[in-house]
């Protein structure tokens, strides 16, 4: 467009958080906008930085789930999982198989739990006015009331052992996930209905914050902010984990790398992971949950170990060095949302300061996890 | 043994068990290490068999263009760059580790480049993946690395004026934990007393 | 007793009664709307709502009102200090003297006006320029970002708005209010006219500023936008007109296309039954509108005048095109519902076509070699 | 505009369902057994003393450092009233410090301690961050008086 400007305008910078309502947490953002277009964004993190890998270094395996679970907030279960898969292939721990079922359930229960957090935050920044949160919610606290019977809290759960389970499930867990599998569908229908197809949401996340299949690997994203750009990539499938091998589930894909793929993409992972918690359900047998010879004190051989496990938001993997005593030397927590939201700048350059929030959104951070 | 000292030997973490070093386990053959050595046969490489991945040990001066290669060749294929560590391994120098993934072929390596702490200089990644940008960053600012071509290495968690150490290194341990039981709480209750009649 | 009618029927003395008891009226349906928008969108929400002040939260708006009254007022220190008080009465006030042109029922208003409906139009389409001091005056640069949608937005669809009450008012002949409840008859003007009610609601939400046009005040964008450095009971004045605003636009839809206090059995009704038809009307369209605002996402700002200026200013020039074709040639009035509804099925069509699946703007690719 | 429809059209169907509030202060939801609170001491209603014999397993257990215990001969142990020879002399243990872990209730080989799965065991807010850190008689208060059912794993 050749418009002539003779008016002098000025870009403006305007702060976006760590206090501001759409930012998920204490994440910062400067923008400089143009009117409404942006033209430039530097994000800060580190406000929520905690020494979580130090913390780690200082304690023992055990000890250090209660700060895994603190940094992926929103899934604590697979933050957990890394942890101890990655410690069980260090010392070369057989899991029993009901330990390895009922860790499958709870880590696609959490998987819901927290697509539900994504699709309720996202929504209200696309600007319903908090009626799918609440349906989130709604199901999210289904889910949690579960989790609290299984393992006494609602969200920090520190569960999973080295080996397998802290303690076995409740008589009547089987009846009630299934009880509450039914409300889960019902709960993804309903946001389904409320959003998927309605035109002011398409309009809004059609077409934004589109990322090509190059770029979202240059930049290292996971998860379903890589798959919703066309990389049939999941860990579950390709380097399987626990027994994921042995269930029947699909990956979803996106096409066009937009918010609404990842929108798309994370709800379908919903149903994805009803469909995996019901098979486990089926395949759950009585059994013992922990080896039968475990030391009271866990001590790694030395060597190094990098386990990743397939988190909501992406690969929350765990690096990890041992020297041969009961606390690792390095522990390095690689987070899904810290690769996610490098792309962050590239993303939203260009688009306007409602998309900026929109996109941001559909990235689901948890800044525990990015800042550690 | 007094009981505190009981306390502070058996507190998990801290016992004085022997750290020892893991032994080196060539990697088998047919690994991915055996792909490296056809693309790269002119660079030195040390590998060995991690618990789960090849690990190759490579020189500052190669580090790049293994890792290029590794993206580049069809045969390896590493085009994602999974996570990027630093460890400190206090007199025997620093340590970046790069753990890679191919989607195509389906396999892992980690490759390592080892510094000296009085020299922390490391080429930096990001002109292979950009993803590189913030894991660089925070290895420079939580181990002191420089990763030199790196466009804008500020610290990222930290805040910017930082710079005087280096949290993860070994010789910054945690402070001690402010206790607010025991005799340190009856010492604070008289203190809290006085406070309130004050106020 | 005569000096006393004498008195009231003194037409200064009559306008300040009828003034004063317009604004209590405002003041208490305001009250009585904010409990019911917060009980209609929780029950949307499958949520209660206030429960707590009072009986099923009965006092929730009075203790707010009270608690907003006693909060201290703030302003910032470099804001500009005379247009930053002056802003909320300046929104306030057009909102307040459209009321006075507003009949009830046949025989009570504040004043018949002969040119009633072009006064109302123009009498609310002075507010924006309240909303511009605040957002100026404020000293905050989201403040500015919203203030500056909100007058773009305000002026944009006051045009369509005027448009589609210009295309029924041809078809009643008149723009006496009044006169255009009577012209209606037994059917109201919303079954020979639909597409012009579908514009009238659309511009009346986005006049009012709700979703899916709450783009001067998005929470998640620009935080309350020209509201954010308002406190105590200056803010509460831009509530009271928001609220007040939803009240007369419903007053007005009500008179205009539903009827007003004629219902479609008979017009000889006493003017308690009059008055509790045009309640029940505007309950109606007010509930409408409160639903809208439990159901969308938020348009972005380009997307708005889009709408405005490429979908919702032809259609109404094309109604009053139609209208004028039937009203010319002497049609039967089917003829009208005819032109009309196929005027907002092109509206329906036009929506749709705007989002379909397209790969606009996003680039389709996906990762060569990837794992596909 | 059959999306925006079919929108609409969900939030009234929501609309007529049953509310899932629980109005909290006045109407509180059943606690599961297995609800980790924060810790608390249990009380041995047999021998009327508390099961902790201050040997120190939690305190070294625990990964924030919030637990203080001592330790001193049993005078009850001294009349033949009791088997356990120690017992626990003080015991503080730092809520505004405390992760609930369970760490401390699996080291336990006493079963003395055990997470509160009471509504006391939640409703903890205090205006100082000292009045936090319980001590011995606060810790078993509620075992003591019969207030809670414990839940220990296996």
């Amino acid at each position: 467009m050749a418009v002539e400007h003779d008016l002098e305008t000025m870009e403006i910078p305007v702060n976006m958080g760590p206090q501001h309502p759409s930012t998920h947490g204490v994440f910062r953002m400067v923008l400089k906008v143009d009117g409404e277009r942006v033209v430039e964004l530097v994000p800060h993190i580190g406000y929520l930085h905690r020494g979580a890998e130090k913390l780690c270094e200082n304690m023992d395996y055990r000890q250090g789930i209660g700060i895994h679970d603190r940094t992926e907030y929103l899934a604590p279960f697979h933050a957990e999982l890394a942890l101890v898969i990655a410690v069980e292939k260090l010392m070369g721990l057989e899991v029993p198989e009901r330990a390895e079922q009922i860790r499958i359930i709870m880590a696609e229960l959490n998987r819901i739990t927290s697509h539900m957090m994504f699709v309720g935050a996202f929504s209200a920044d696309a600007g319903v006015f908090g009626t799918a949160f609440t349906y989130a919610f709604r199901e999210r606290e289904y889910i949690q009331d579960i989790f609290e019977e299984v393992t006494g809290d609602r969200t920090m759960y520190g569960y999973f052992r080295p080996g397998g389970l802290a303690w076995d499930v409740p008589d009547d867990f089987v009846e009630r996930v299934r009880a509450v599998l039914e409300h889960t569908r019902q709960g993804i229908d309903d946001i389904d209905n409320l959003l998927t197809k309605n035109e002011v949401f398409m309009a809004r996340t059609r077409g934004i914050g589109a990322m090509s299949a190059e770029e979202a690997i240059d930049w290292g994203l996971s998860g379903p902010m890589l798959r919703a750009c066309g990389v049939r990539h999941d860990l579950r499938k390709a380097q399987p984990y626990c027994i994921y091998d042995r269930f029947d589930f699909d990956v979803p894909v996106g096409q066009y790398g937009d918010v609404y793929d990842r929108y798309l993409v994370r709800l379908e992972e919903m149903r994805q992971s009803v469909r995996i918690v019901e098979q486990a359900l089926e395949g759950l047998r009585d059994g013992p949950i922990m080896p039968k010879k475990m030391r009271r004190r866990l001590r790694t051989p030395p060597g190094e170990i990098y386990q990743g496990v397939e988190a909501p938001r992406g690969e929350y993997g765990v690096y990890i060095v041992s020297d041969g005593t009961d606390k690792p030397y390095r522990m390095k927590i690689r987070s899904a949302c810290f690769a996610n939201l490098m792309g962050l700048r590239d993303m939203v350059v260009g688009h306007f300061v409602a998309d900026a929030v929109v996109i941001l959104g559909s990235i689901d951070m948890v800044l525990g996890e990015v800042d550690r | 043994m007094s009981s505190e000292e009981r306390l502070e030997k058996f507190r998990p973490g801290r016992d004085g068990h022997e750290a020892r070093k893991a032994l080196r386990v060539p990697p088998p053959r047919g690994s991915v290490f055996d792909l490296f050595k056809e693309a790269l046969p002119d660079v030195p490489m040390e590998a060995y068999q991690a618990v789960k991945d090849v690990v190759i040990e490579v020189s500052r001066g190669d580090v790049i263009r293994v890792l290029r290669t590794a993206k580049e060749d069809p045969r390896l294929d590493f085009r994602w760059l999974r996570c990027l560590s630093g460890v400190d391994y206090m007199d025997k120098g620093l340590e970046v580790v790069y753990h890679l993934h191919s989607y195509t072929r389906n396999h892992d390596v980690t490759v390592k480049v080892r510094c000296p702490q009085g020299d922390p200089r490391v080429p930096s990644a990001t002109a292979v993946w950009r993803g590189a940008d913030w894991y660089e960053r925070e290895a420079a600012e939580m181990f002191g690395l420089v990763f030199e071509g790196h466009p804008n290495l500020v610290p990222l968690l930290l805040p910017e004026d930082m710079t005087d150490h280096h949290p993860l290194r070994k010789d910054n341990p945690l402070a001690e934990i402010e206790e607010w039981q025991g005799d340190r709480l009856a010492g604070r209750a008289e203190e809290g007393a006085g406070g309130e009649e004050e106020g | 007793m005569d000096h006393l009618d004498e008195f009231l029927e003194n037409p200064w003395v009559n306008g300040i009664l009828g003034l004063l008891a317009v604004l209590v009226l405002i003041i208490l349906v305001v009250l009585a709307l904010i409990y019911i928008e917060r009980k209609f969108l929780a029950r949307i929400q499958m949520r209660l709502g206030p429960m707590r002040t009072g009986p099923y939260g009965l006092l929730q708006s009075l203790a707010d009102a009270i608690k907003l009254l006693a909060k201290e007022d703030l302003r910032p220190a470099r804001a500009d200090r005379w247009v930053f008080e002056l802003a909320p009465y300046a929104v306030f006030v057009p909102g307040f003297l459209a009321f006075v042109a507003i009949p009830f029922t046949r025989n009570w208003a504040v004043s018949f006006l002969e040119l009633g409906l072009f006064y109302v139009v123009a009498v609310t389409g002075l507010s924006f320029v309240g909303l511009l001091m605040a957002g100026w005056a404020s000293d905050n640069k989201y403040a500015l970002l919203g203030g500056m949608r909100a007058a773009a937005q305000l002026i944009s669809y006051e045009i369509p708005l005027v448009l589609a009450l210009v295309a029924v008012s041809m078809v009643a002949g008149t723009l006496n209010l009044r006169e255009m409840v009577e012209a209606q008859g037994r059917v109201p003007l919303v079954v020979w006219q639909p597409l012009a009610f579908f514009i009238f609601m659309a511009a009346a939400l986005s006049e009012l500023e709700r979703q899916p046009f709450d783009i001067p005040t998005a929470e998640s964008e620009v935080v309350g936008g020209p509201y954010i450095e308002y406190s105590g009971i200056r803010w509460s004045m831009f509530f009271l007109t928001s609220y007040a605003n939803l009240f007369l636009y419903s007053l007005l839809g009500a008179a205009v296309f539903l009827g007003g206090w004629d219902w479609f059995l008979g017009r000889d009704a006493g003017p308690w039954l009059q008055a509790l038809w045009m309640a029940g009307k505007t309950t109606f369209l007010i509930l409408v509108f409160m639903w809208a605002r439990g159901t969308f996402p938020r348009l972005r700002i380009d997307q708005l005048m889009s709408l405005c200026w490429k979908v919702l200013l032809p259609l109404a020039f094309l109604q009053i095109f139609l209208s004028g074709l039937v009203l010319v040639h002497g049609w039967p009035d089917w003829a009208l519902l005819l032109t009309s509804g196929a005027g907002l099925l092109a509206a329906a069509y036009i929506v749709w076509a705007a989002v379909r699946p397209r790969p606009l703007a996003v680039r389709e690719a996906v990762a060569s070699g990837s794992v596909a | 505009m059959l999306g925006i429809l079919k929108g609409l059209a969900t939030t009234l169907s929501t609309m007529v369902r049953k509310p899932v509030t629980v109005q909290y202060p006045t109407v509180r939801r059943e606690i599961p057994q297995r609800d980790r609170g924060f810790p608390v001491l249990l009380w041995d209603h047999e021998t009327g003393e508390p099961f902790c014999t201050g040997c120190h397993a939690c305190e070294r257990a625990c990964p924030v450092e919030c637990i203080t215990v001592t330790m001193k001969d049993n005078p009850l142990y001294a009349q033949g009233k009791s088997e356990r020879r120690k017992i626990v002399d003080e015991f503080w243990l730092d809520y505004g410090r405390c992760m609930r872990c369970n760490i401390c209730v699996e080291v336990c080989n006493f079963k003395a301690i055990a997470m509160n799965n009471t509504w006391m065991g939640h409703e903890l807010s205090r205006f100082d961050r000292a009045d936090l850190v319980l001590d011995l008689g606060e810790l078993l208060a509620q075992s003591k008086e019969k207030k809670m059912q414990a839940w220990v794993p296996k």
